[in-house]
């Protein structure tokens, strides 16, 4: 079922590329900073997925809550953590979002919707049932969104998730973003038949989008989050889209085609947006350079304030393991 | 005062918690009244009276303890039922590199006030896959707690205080002893970390936990007819444990037994042992001596379960081993 | 792909039919010897479901393998597992399968094929993709069968097992024996959408089959088994079936509902398969009276010696623990 | 003798291994050529050496170690990666309640020659969820061998003794010593359940296995200038571990430490204090002291994280401890 309003304004296009540039300058900034060994992180960039998260997030409301994985800069950053708490944390400074303890897998930012950052694959998503559930409980109206990669629909927890939502009809949309790889892994390797129709088996609508198509995702964002907050409950989102830049930093990614990387990056999702938002007249040059511009002094600023943050304290070790520090421990 | 199971402790602290506050779920394969309430009856009713907040699951243990991970992290206090402890295998990820660390992680933005309720125990005949007791596994994990009661009070006293504590709490309600019925005041309270002196000596100090206490009491009581005084020391709590008064406990018996059900190396029995060596070396008449289950896989065989398990004959003997020196 | 030879002829329907009077004859001695308290054990009765099991072993070869679970012993005697073995293993006696030190729940006769019991749900289905993947590797044309129940199809393990054993096209047969309970709770209120069509998200063939119908069961079974052996991978079988004395001995079944108890019973597979046999001319009420005689006899015979078989040694509490007995364990 | 590094160690005992017995199979993520011969390049070459023999797998780490308790079952020897230590939370099922308890619960029928190799340690900025040491939890199941090997040599001749052992290995790599080199000698052997001592002293002794071996040795070397003569033990083995090595030391030194990268509470140390005190009792001239790293989550900020591990001034303070007392 297509609901009405599920297509994308000139507004959202906008509000979706402004998300988009965010993030692209600002793993370009995090990928200079560990280039130049001013930063040690062990990172996962999304370079080239940032219209599936950005679109994704336009769709929700500033409370709905986020759940996503090692690869979630564009998650975090399409959901509104701050640019600052987010880059602290992956200096490991104090003033981070999770005072530099949880550190770039683990980003938590409650305000900003975003409950859960795992670094193990596939667990996100039986937390955001639970997320789902309170707010079903509650009756608060939020949906949950819980990101996974390709090979995360390979492992129990998808499983066991995809079932418990389906019947429990929770409020959650389950986004599979489809990079076609899984570490060194091509999809079709390590997963037996196509992602979308494994919906069916839990009597979940699927759908396949491409995920670079900021109109496309949109819609099916759209359709998935409304179907979620009218109580109908979940949906299984396959967004193709593609990783740029390996699977971690450093990742030579030979088990990449080269044809395949070069046609990915023939087709970069923001540049295409952006010339598509002056081509529709929804933007002129000027008016994208300046979002383009106010994005570049933003990371500039939130790195110099994360470099000039302090470090935790290391009693901080002895706090936050339990509500209260334990006296024996 | 009416004597009440363990499993009733259960049940009659589940329903206390709900009645009191409107976040406390329940889930899990069967809890609900159409699904029998349980397999021991522990969560019978709950589904009639609190509706959706009571809820069967399928057997997907991930998906209940995530269930419970996520619902905790939004501000729920959701009590998961894993069936049976071995059962814990596959949701190990979820209560260990979730609900025990998100509150360090998210720098204590977000808390995991949920209770896993998990059941288990020798001596049944229900073999290698259904006896296990594995709470040294989740005392070795920063962040959890861990409670094994040995009676109907502190059962439901205890699940209340796992309940409503603001930590992960992992609560083993031990199978042999839920239809043993018990003395439950009304007012009765207990804390999470503190001990219960079961029986006060003076000669040794038995540190323990869940259904050996029974045996240690009945050894107690045997000793003492030989002028042997034994001291029960019943922890409740294995994570935190409660340091001080153990300490003080053997800091005048000056010697010590510890005893658990699970098999002894690398037992909670080790940590204990280990501490009490390290605070009172100089005080110490003998070597710690611990008691449990023998190491090896959970027999069926009667003769070989009675065997495999700890017994009053091999914690009179752990007592009369630390009473040999003077 | 329906292949020549699939229909169960005369003597299978006779074989099968002997092995079902055996599991349901030896159902009843063993719940009547609980009754009694001859015997202490936590039973799960396989009765009702006993023409799944026989039509399944009739497809196979001696040398295939089986995995199976707590509710086994149907799949254990329809393998071949020696009634002396397994009645002695019940009783935990020295002369059982195991020693005595497996019990029911854990039922393994290698000579018979039969590898592993589990009594964890789900977790037969991994381990079976191991053995298979050892005959692939062998080349030693042996198919391995995973039974498994409904409640079974909700945990990872199932998804995972899935998954690989078609990616790497192992010779296993998934067999769900859906007695639409799992413990106390109905299918449908566990299982979102349809066991079968699961099968469809991992590319793998689903055949959806009654059985309790002895021909519907050995064609969909030698279907599923032929493919297997001609190396062309796994197949999910749905099987419906009914279990009549509930989840465990002692269970009163009041969430089945009576009506359907009382269909289900009126349905009884093994005097409908006794009848059908004579109906049909393809044994005499002579002949199959023998054999049901003959079961008789057997079982009485094993439930003697397993009584007389002596508990094993506590030195066994020693053994088998690692190959050699450690030092200081 | 050229030098080489750990994770070549791996690469060269799967190779030998394969290379010797048609039953080793090799599987886990990322592992055949293709996809990069393992993360760390320890599976390097064997895919396209051994066919099919080698297999990448889907993140499905039950799937993987499930295939191996199988394929161990048929006769096969596997030797499954599940990439890091902390993923065995979703595999735990097949290690503990099948691999484990297999051989006893058929009655020595079926045995489980599998070996599980997996990587894990503090120290590299990695957080939470990809540090942990959990060789305890593999400790206090019977039927689990446990090895953590300290260096390249140990780290080949290790992992084919697990191979070729008839029971299921768990075999820890530590990542931080991966790319560390060191000279394999080419007839070098290490048999499972066998200590080391490294270094040889007569005042005081280090127990331990796995990276922090080269710190103690560090602190020894350091100490020795001071005339405090330190004996390093390298258990190498966790379970079962050499007891008759460490008492053999202890009972000379009289003294001892115990040392992991494991949290101390409820960790292997405990087990090896326990059993010192136990057996030591009145040899001991001080209380044994346990040093591996702190009862807290692994903290990602790097000066959070070299707080919370162990660390030579740690070993050092705990050795200096133990002089206290004459
Ligand atoms: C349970 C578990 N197994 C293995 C890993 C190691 N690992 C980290 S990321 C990754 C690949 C995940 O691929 P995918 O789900 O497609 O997400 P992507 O990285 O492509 O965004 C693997 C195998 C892990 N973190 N957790
Ligand atoms: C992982 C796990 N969770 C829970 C249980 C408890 N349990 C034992 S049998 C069972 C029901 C299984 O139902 P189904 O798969 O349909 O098989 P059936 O018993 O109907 O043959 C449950 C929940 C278990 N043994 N293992
Ligand atoms: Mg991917
Ligand atoms: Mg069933």
């Amino acid at each position: 079922m297509t609901r009405p309003n599920a297509a994308a304004g000139p507004e959202d296009l906008i509000k979706i590329y402004r998300t988009s540039t965010l993030i692209k300058q600002t793993d370009e900034a995090i990928r200079g900073l560990l280039r130049r060994g001013r930063l040690q992180a062990n990172y996962y960039s999304p370079r080239g997925q940032e219209i599936v998260a950005a679109a994704m997030a336009a769709t929700l409301q500033p409370d709905d809550y986020v759940v996503t994985i090692y690869r979630g800069l564009h998650d975090h950053l399409a959901k509104g953590v701050p640019l600052k708490a987010l880059m602290a944390e992956y200096f490991g400074k104090v003033d981070g979002s999770c005072k530099g303890k949880g550190g770039c897998m683990h980003i938590t930012h409650p305000e900003a919707g975003v409950m859960v950052t795992t670094g193990i694959v596939g667990s996100g998503m039986p937390i955001a049932n639970g997320l789902a559930l309170a707010s079903q409980e509650r009756k608060d109206g939020r949906v949950t969104v819980t990101n996974f990669g390709d090979g995360a629909t390979n492992i129990g927890s998808f499983h066991e998730s995809m079932n418990l939502a389906s019947l429990w009809k929770l409020p959650v949309v389950f986004l599979c973003q489809n990079n076609l790889f899984a570490e060194h892994t091509a999809t079709e390797l390590c997963t037996a038949g196509n992602i979308v129709d494994r919906a069916k088996g839990y009597a979940m609508p699927g759908i396949l989008v491409d995920g670079n198509d900021p109109e496309a995702m949109y819609a099916a964002a759209r359709q998935a989050v409304d179907r979620a907050r009218d109580g109908e409950g979940p949906t299984l989102i396959e967004a193709r889209t593609f990783r740029f830049e390996g699977h971690n930093y450093g990742d030579p990614s030979s088990y990449i085609p080269k044809e395949m990387m070069a046609e990915a990056k023939a087709n970069d999702p923001v540049p295409k947006l952006r010339a598509l938002l002056i081509e529709r007249g929804i933007a002129t040059e000027d008016e994208v350079a300046k979002i383009d511009a106010d994005a570049a002094a933003e990371i500039a600023e939130a790195v110099t304030f994360a470099q000039e943050s302090p470090y935790p304290d290391v009693a901080e070790n002895l706090s936050d393991v339990y509500a209260t520090v334990l006296e024996n421990a | 005062m009416a004597e009440i199971t363990c499993s009733q402790a259960t049940q009659q602290a589940l329903d206390e918690a709900m009645a009191a506050d409107p976040t406390v779920l329940v889930f899990g394969e069967d809890v609900a009244d159409p699904e029998g309430g349980g397999i021991m009856g522990s969560t019978a009713g709950l589904s009639t009276k609190y509706g959706s907040r009571v809820r069967s699951t399928p057997i997907s243990e991930q998906a209940i303890a995530g269930a419970a991970v996520g619902a905790a992290i939004a501000g729920m206090r959701p009590v998961a039922e894993i069936m049976l402890m071995n059962f814990i295998t596959v949701a190990m990820d979820m209560i260990v590199n979730h609900a025990a660390k998100t509150r360090f992680m998210s720098g204590g933005k977000t808390a995991v006030p949920l209770t896993i309720r998990t059941m288990s125990g020798a001596g049944i005949g229900a073999g290698g896959q259904h006896s296990d007791m594995y709470e040294a596994w989740l005392a070795h994990v920063p962040g959890l707690k861990v409670v094994v009661p040995s009676n109907a009070a502190d059962q439901k006293a205890l699940l209340k205080s796992c309940i409503f504590d603001d930590d992960p709490c992992i609560f083993v309600e031990t199978t042999y002893i839920q239809f043993v019925k018990g003395e439950v005041p009304d007012d009765y309270e207990a804390p999470l970390g503190k001990a219960k002196v079961s029986r006060e000596g003076t000669d040794v100090t038995i540190v323990g936990y869940g259904r050996p206490i029974l045996d240690a009491l009945a050894v107690a009581e045997k000793l003492a007819a030989e002028g042997i005084s034994v001291e029960v020391v019943d922890l409740r709590t294995v994570m935190p444990w409660d340091q001080e008064t153990v300490f003080k406990s053997v800091a005048k018996t000056k010697r010590a037994v510890t005893l658990h059900e699970a098999v002894v190396q690398f037992g909670v029995g080790a940590e204990i042992s280990s501490r009490i060596h390290e605070e009172l070396f100089d005080t110490l008449k003998a070597p710690v001596q611990r008691v449990g289950s023998m190491n090896t896989v959970v027999p069926y065989s009667a003769p070989l379960e009675q065997n495999f398990m700890w017994s009053q004959d091999k914690i009179e003997a752990a007592i009369r081993r630390t009473l040999e020196r003077k």
